[in-house]
């Protein structure tokens, strides 16, 4: 390693931490040097979010320790890392719902007079920041009543706002829409210009090509491999590195034959669906639903699954009429959904992976009519677990102790358990996953595509939705506003097609 | 960058009379309790003989008293996401702990004072050992209930603990302005325990631990001594309740205050304060312990047989969460 | 049983956190040192829990036990229960009845009846109004009532079966129910039964026991009924009435009647011994009287009776 | 740009005795309650006189009877993240239940079948109410709580029933294979409950569903079908356990039960159930139970105050809750 030409503001010496039965690092360090980004890479799993947290004084290390200006420091709780001028943004995001953005901003340290919190005070510093770094949120705006992107955002400002000299950002983008994420980039660059010390991570490649200076990919839960600058480093290298396998296209597409219409959506509406939406997907058509964020296409996708009360409108699947509002008539049809928000929607955290896999296919696998199969459920998490490479010790450990893409997977496993699966919604099925685990994701949808399963995907990725699907439907403000045919779709007909009229449509890169 | 995002998105779907509804709304919404309370209170005073009268208002009030001081700082352990179970015993031991020492010291005074110190004991024990030891809150103070009830009968021998001292009955029994001492405590409870909730940091930082205790201690909340300090204050106040009901009954009676618990945690959630924490307000509290004296009241009021009592308070307690049930529904619609 | 094996009585009751139950006990205790046999004390405060006492006191090889069941109408399964386990039974207090409501005659018992002792009361809140020459018209009677619990009822009926004898308008006497049977309950229930009835000038109050009625004293004395139009009559000379006596001005607790905890304490212990030990069974029925106590004759009272 | 070496990452992390080491955990973990009780019980055993004689372990097993039937249910319900108050009074209601309907038709079969349909009746407004209007299920069931204890003084005119027909004790009373029917019917609850909770759709869909109510929704869980069915089952078995204790007592006592649902949910907790939803074993449970009828067996046969037993109540329940924390927190280091 060349030594660097400025010391290290922060540096990770030999850190280990293991859980009951995971050992999450082993002998891991790495340094950042102030006014730098250094992006953190690996598969999920990989032990990137411990590593933060420890920064954060949120888990002590087992063994090693952290630096900041060549000076040992012992974080025993997150107040310490504060202190010690240590801001982390979580992966998992750490809002307080009932509270306003000025509150949660301003959380543990709001300004006070004679004892009394001075609330003017406080709102009008919090306009003024907001003010100056170009983000627009109502300060007293309850965080529930915000979309997730704005959560993220108020996530994000709120570290920022600490004026700490080291800043960990995990996973940031993974909910924000395009122009969001233009939002926090400039940020991120005033503050290296400022001198911060800052950790990125992500699963984006572009986004670590674009912000970052330097970059440590971990794997394992140990580092293989640091690069002091990321002139000339290849994508590819990258990826390789991180996967221990060569990947070559991500998206690895494969064309079809496509069968009859197996799902039709006509004049949906529901309650956040103002508009009747229609549309048909084929059997083995993989169906791109793109759009910004707050577009409406969860909304509609759950009303089609019977999540949300569905007020008007049909929709089949191979021509049989699915109930109103009723999950289970859906499943029974064979209309599966993975929803996007993994915590609230997804995973049953305290319940073992396995159940977590074997929720609803356990129905069609009962001894007796009665008993659920133990051996078989043990299978089949078993197979999935290995298919789909779910790093966890066991099946039986609680699923919220696996890192976020591994949870994402168990809870995709789920519906591939079902035995006859006709129709797959998923709502960013790739939010937060590694680019490994992406690919072996998109295989997934070609595999059960190729079967017949006519695939939905909405992704607020474009180029996920140009590499995957076979049709790309654009939404904006809870109506379809186009079709492309894969070959038609391309960046500019699809981003136009999904902004709001008279919003440029160029990709904004105007800050 | 020069577009807000909000536009970008196109969020702003509403119009202006749509806004204004929703202000309206807002405000029916934030003092739908309240004006349950009020329509109920006309109703009663119009309807029941003797309801809308000077003294019966102040007996109501009277009757409240010890419920109220305590669901003020309830409405602080059940906004932080904890649960109190051993404030009906802390009433009872403060009790008997203040006539067995003022009595043994002959100064009232100092029967006072060991009394809340001891109720500060009590809540910081039960602080300790649920923010410290992590042991579900139900649990830790269904034990100290326990145990602090056992302390009552035996620093008693369970017999009621009578005063001597006359100074001390005028604290319960003294009127100033009209209404009596207790009533007052009580309304100063309210007003300290409204302003610690929304204008300190104590307050909000209650709130925000119930709220999400991960996120208020990822942003460096101290959030153990909070919630510490919210028993500790719990017990100091209920050991307030328990004097100035002993001064009120002039004796330290060991089994005061059973069920004591269950009504100001009612008059809590009647009030809006909501068990999965991060929601509180003192009006609500207010308005919630005050319709359940006002029902407590009426029923006796109207000579209700006391066996369909059970059936009036339990359809109350129901009807009144329905209604802010619905009120919840509309909203995050 | 063997002659020389060592006697163990159990002594069950039903509300252990009562003084009176505790001054039993004490008795009881106190029979137990002087006679040389081993006592054993178990709460029972409900129906199951009077059964699983009983199983307890069968393990560890009691020859006998009294009881003050929290339910009379448990007689039949106790005795049951008793005789499966061969165990000999006494009442005390309470009086177990059968199916239907007779008094199970073949059970010795030593007690007063609940509404015997309610009588007692009434008579004495007569007798003193009379005393005062208070006009029944113008006095409203106090009945703090809690009539989820058996006794409390018999109690507070007697005490009205007594006033009206004794020429009590019947209309005059107000009913208030208290939630729980603490002070603080009958206070709210007697302050709201005041604010009902204005219009007496004098009151006179009873209840299930000594508290319920300290309650009713404390909300009159509010509202300004003291002692010279406040009579209160309570049950059990426990603490409560005498810290009111002990007070240097009179309140409007007037008296309490007293049973002696000593007589029913003391005295079934040790008829049981003897039924045990000397197989002397006792007498099939003992009633007792209680006695009006007063800020006057406290003291006296209470030495007399042992206590 | 330096690497480590590849070759380290292919190695498995963990040896071989790591991996024994892990599972000896495992299974001490799991079992650290059990274990706990055996050693109570064993100490128990030779230190207190009469405690290990077969009539006193009949004795403690007819004494939890009740609290075990029950706490099979109530593990459902807080394995659900619900919370049933109403246990008590409907063990009070369907005994009074079970002897009017018996006396007044000369059928014990009629009452005991009128008394269950009652405790079905309860049980299903509970979960109708809580899972369909969606109220919190602490204040719903504390409604219900005072409505059917109201229920039960009205219909008993505030006077325990007795029961005229003598097939009706004999259920109470009858022994089979040295043990006492209600002791039967409670075995025969925990195996029933134990095979519905870990071999059934039912039982793991009530686990998810405390886990997360909103990701079982989606995973096509019955979510809103299963709650009600858990606290229409709960009823059942509270008014089961009401008929066998009317039975046992020969008489339906309205004021039977007081204080029953915070006894059975200690239990349950002890046992290792969380209040926080998606947690339960069966075994935990029994346990749980047994921990409690132990201390208060041992209790009395030692001759302890009652004064004092309130204290080593509170003392134990808070060790038990404590230990098992300890164990835990070495889980999630
Ligand atoms: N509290 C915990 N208990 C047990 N295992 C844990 C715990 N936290 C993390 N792990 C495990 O440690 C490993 C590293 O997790 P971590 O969250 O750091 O991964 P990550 O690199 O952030 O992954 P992702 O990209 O999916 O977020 C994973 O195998 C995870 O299952
Ligand atoms: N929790 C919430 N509370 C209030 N409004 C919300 C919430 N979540 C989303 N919204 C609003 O609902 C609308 C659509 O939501 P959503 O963001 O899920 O759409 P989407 O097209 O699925 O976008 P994406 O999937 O990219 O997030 C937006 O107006 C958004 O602001
Ligand atoms: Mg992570
Ligand atoms: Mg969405």
């Amino acid at each position: 390693m060349t030594m660097a030409t400025t010391a290290p503001r922060l540096e990770f010496r030999h850190i280990g931490k293991t859980f009951p039965g995971v050992r999450a690092l082993g002998d891991v360090g790495f340094s950042v040097r102030a006014g730098s980004v250094h992006g953190l890479l690996g598969e999920n799993g990989a032990g990137k979010s411990t590593m933060m947290k420890i920064l954060g004084g949120e888990y002590i290390p087992d063994e090693g320790e952290v630096a900041i200006d060549g000076e040992v420091m012992h974080f025993r709780k997150a107040a310490d890392a504060i202190a010690a001028g240590v801001a982390v943004i979580h992966q998992e995001l750490q809002y307080v719902p009932e509270l306003s953005v000025m509150e949660n901003l301003l959380l543990g340290r709001l300004p006070t007079r004679f004892g009394l919190v001075d609330r003017r005070a406080a709102l009008k510093w919090t306009r003024e920041r907001l003010d100056a770094l170009g983000v627009d949120l109502d300060p007293r705006a309850r965080l529930k009543s915000l979309s997730i992107g704005q959560r993220q955002m108020v996530e994000i400002v709120k570290a920022i706002l600490r004026d700490a000299k080291i800043l960990a950002l995990d996973e940031p983008t993974s909910s924000l829409s395009h122009r969001e994420t233009e939002v926090l980039f400039r940020l991120v660059n005033d503050l290296r210009a400022q001198g911060k010390a800052m950790i990125y991570i992500s699963h984006r490649l572009d986004e670590i090509f674009e912000l970052c200076d330097a970059a440590t990919i971990f794997r394992d839960g140990r580092k293989v491999a640091d690069f002091d600058t990321l002139e000339g480093v290849t994508r590819d290298t990258l990826v390789q590195r991180m996967v221990g396998r060569d990947i070559g296209d991500i998206f690895g597409y494969k064309p079809r034959e496509q069968g009859e219409v197996r799902l039709a959506v006509k004049g949906v509406t529901g309650r956040a669906v103002q508009q009747p939406v229609s549309f048909e997907v084929r059997a083995g058509e993989i169906v791109g639903f793109f759009g910004l964020v707050g577009a409406g296409r969860s909304e509609i996708m759950r009303v089609v699954y019977g999540a949300d009360r569905r007020l008007g409108g049909d929709v089949t699947v191979d021509g049989r009429a699915v109930k109103a509002s009723h999950i289970r008539d859906a499943i029974r049809s064979g209309l599966v959904f993975c929803p996007e928000d993994r915590k609230e929607d997804g995973i049953i955290g305290v319940r073992s992976v396995s159940e977590n896999i074997n929720i609803s296919a356990r129905r069609n696998h009962l001894t007796a009519g009665l008993f659920v199969n133990d051996r078989n459920e043990a299978r089949t998490a078993d197979t999935y677990i290995e298919r789909l490479r779910i790093r966890t010790p066991h099946r039986k450990q609680e699923i919220r102790l696996l890192s976020g893409g591994n949870q994402q997977k168990a809870v995709l496993s789920r519906w591939l358990a079902e035995k006859d699966l006709r129709v797959l919604i998923v709502d960013e099925p790739t939010r937060g996953i590694d680019v490994g685990a992406k690919n072996e994701i998109y295989n997934v949808l070609y595999e059960l595509a190729a079967r017949g399963v006519a695939v939905v995907m909405i992704s607020s990725e474009l180029p996920e939705v140009l590499g995957v699907a076979d049709r790309v439907i654009t939404m904006c403000r809870g109506r379809i506003t186009a079709q492309f045919n894969r070959g038609e779709a391309n960046e500019e007909n699809v981003l136009a097609a999904a902004l709001p009229e008279g919003a440029s449509a160029t990709p904004m890169r105007n800050a | 960058m020069t577009e807000t995002n909000a536009a970008a998105i196109g969020a702003t779907r509403e119009t202006q009379a749509d806004r204004r509804r929703a202000l309206l709304w807002h405000i029916v919404d934030d003092y739908s309790l309240i004006l349950i309370f009020i329509v109920l209170f006309a109703v009663l005073s119009f309807t029941v003989e003797y309801f809308f009268s000077w003294d019966n208002v102040v007996g109501l009030a009277l009757s409240v008293s010890q419920i109220g001081m305590v669901a003020c700082t309830m409405m602080f352990c059940l906004a932080s996401r904890d649960f109190d179970l051993s404030v009906g015993s802390t009433v009872a031991f403060a009790g008997v702990m203040c006539a067995i020492v003022a009595n043994a010291s002959g100064s009232v005074v100092l029967g006072i004072a060991a009394s809340l110190v001891a109720g500060a004991v009590i809540g910081a024990i039960n602080g300790v050992v649920i923010a410290k030891l992590k042991i579900n809150a139900l649990i830790t103070t269904l034990a100290t209930m326990e145990i602090v009830r056992g302390l009552a009968f035996i620093t008693s021998h369970g017999q009621a603990v009578g005063v001597t001292s006359e100074a001390f009955f005028t604290l319960g029994a003294l009127e100033l302005f009209g209404l009596p001492v207790p009533v007052w405590v009580t309304v100063a409870c309210f007003v300290v325990f409204g302003v610690l909730l929304n204008k300190t940091i104590y307050g909000r930082n209650t709130l925000a631990i119930g709220g999400n205790p991960d996120a208020a201690r990822l942003a460096g909340v101290a959030v153990d001594r909070t919630r510490i300090a919210i028993f500790l204050i719990q017990g100091v106040v209920a050991a307030l309740a328990g004097i100035i009901l002993a001064s009120r009954m002039t004796s330290g009676q060991p089994n005061a205050g059973e069920g004591f618990e269950l009504n100001v945690i009612s008059a809590c959630v009647l009030g809006g304060v909501s068990l999965m924490g991060g929601r509180a307000s003192i009006s609500g509290v207010l308005v919630g312990v005050l319709i359940m004296g006002t029902v407590q009241n009426a029923m006796s009021l109207m000579n209700i047989d006391a066996f369909y009592q059970y059936l009036v308070r339990g359809a109350i307690l129901l009807i009144a969460v329905l209604v802010d049930q619905l009120k919840n529904r509309r909203q995050s619609r | 049983f063997a002659a020389d094996d060592p006697v163990k009585i159990g002594f069950v009751v039903k509300q252990p956190e009562e003084p009176w139950f505790q001054d039993e006990w004490k008795y009881a205790e106190q029979a137990a040192k002087e006679k040389g046999f081993t006592l054993v004390k178990i709460a029972a405060p409900d129906g199951g829990q009077v059964l699983t006492a009983i199983d307890n006191l069968k393990a560890q090889h009691a020859q006998g036990f009294v009881i003050c069941t929290p339910d009379v109408k448990l007689g039949p399964s106790i005795v049951a229960k008793a005789k499966m386990n061969r165990l000999k039974l006494m009442t005390v207090d309470d009086r177990l009845v059968d199916g239907s409501g007779k008094p199970i005659e073949a059970v010795p018992h030593m007690g007063i009846s609940a509404s015997k002792i309610g009588e007692q009361v009434g008579q004495a809140i007569a007798d003193e109004m009379k005393k005062r020459g208070w006009k029944p018209e113008e006095t409203g009677a106090l009945r703090i009532s809690y009539d989820q619990l058996p006794t409390a009822k018999d109690r507070t009926d007697g005490a009205i079966t007594a006033l009206t004898a004794a020429g009590f308008p019947k209309a005059n006497v107000v009913n208030a129910p208290q939630a729980k049977t603490d002070t603080e309950n009958a206070f709210n229930a007697a302050n709201i039964a005041i604010t009902q009835n204005p219009k007496y000038k004098h009151w006179v109050a009873f209840g299930l026991n000594d508290e319920a009625v300290l309650g009713a004293v404390r909300a009159a004395e509010g509202r300004g009924f003291r002692a010279d139009n406040m009579i209160g009559v309570g049950i059990g000379g426990s603490k409560s009435a005498l810290n009111e006596f002990a007070k240097a001005e009179p309140t409007g607790f007037f008296g309490s009647v007293l049973i002696s905890p000593k007589r029913h304490g003391y005295e079934t212990s040790v008829d049981m011994y003897e039924w045990i030990k000397n197989d002397k069974a006792p007498p099939p029925l003992t009633l007792t009287t209680g006695r009006l106590v007063t800020k006057a004759n406290a003291g006296e009272v209470r030495k007399e009776m042992g206590l």
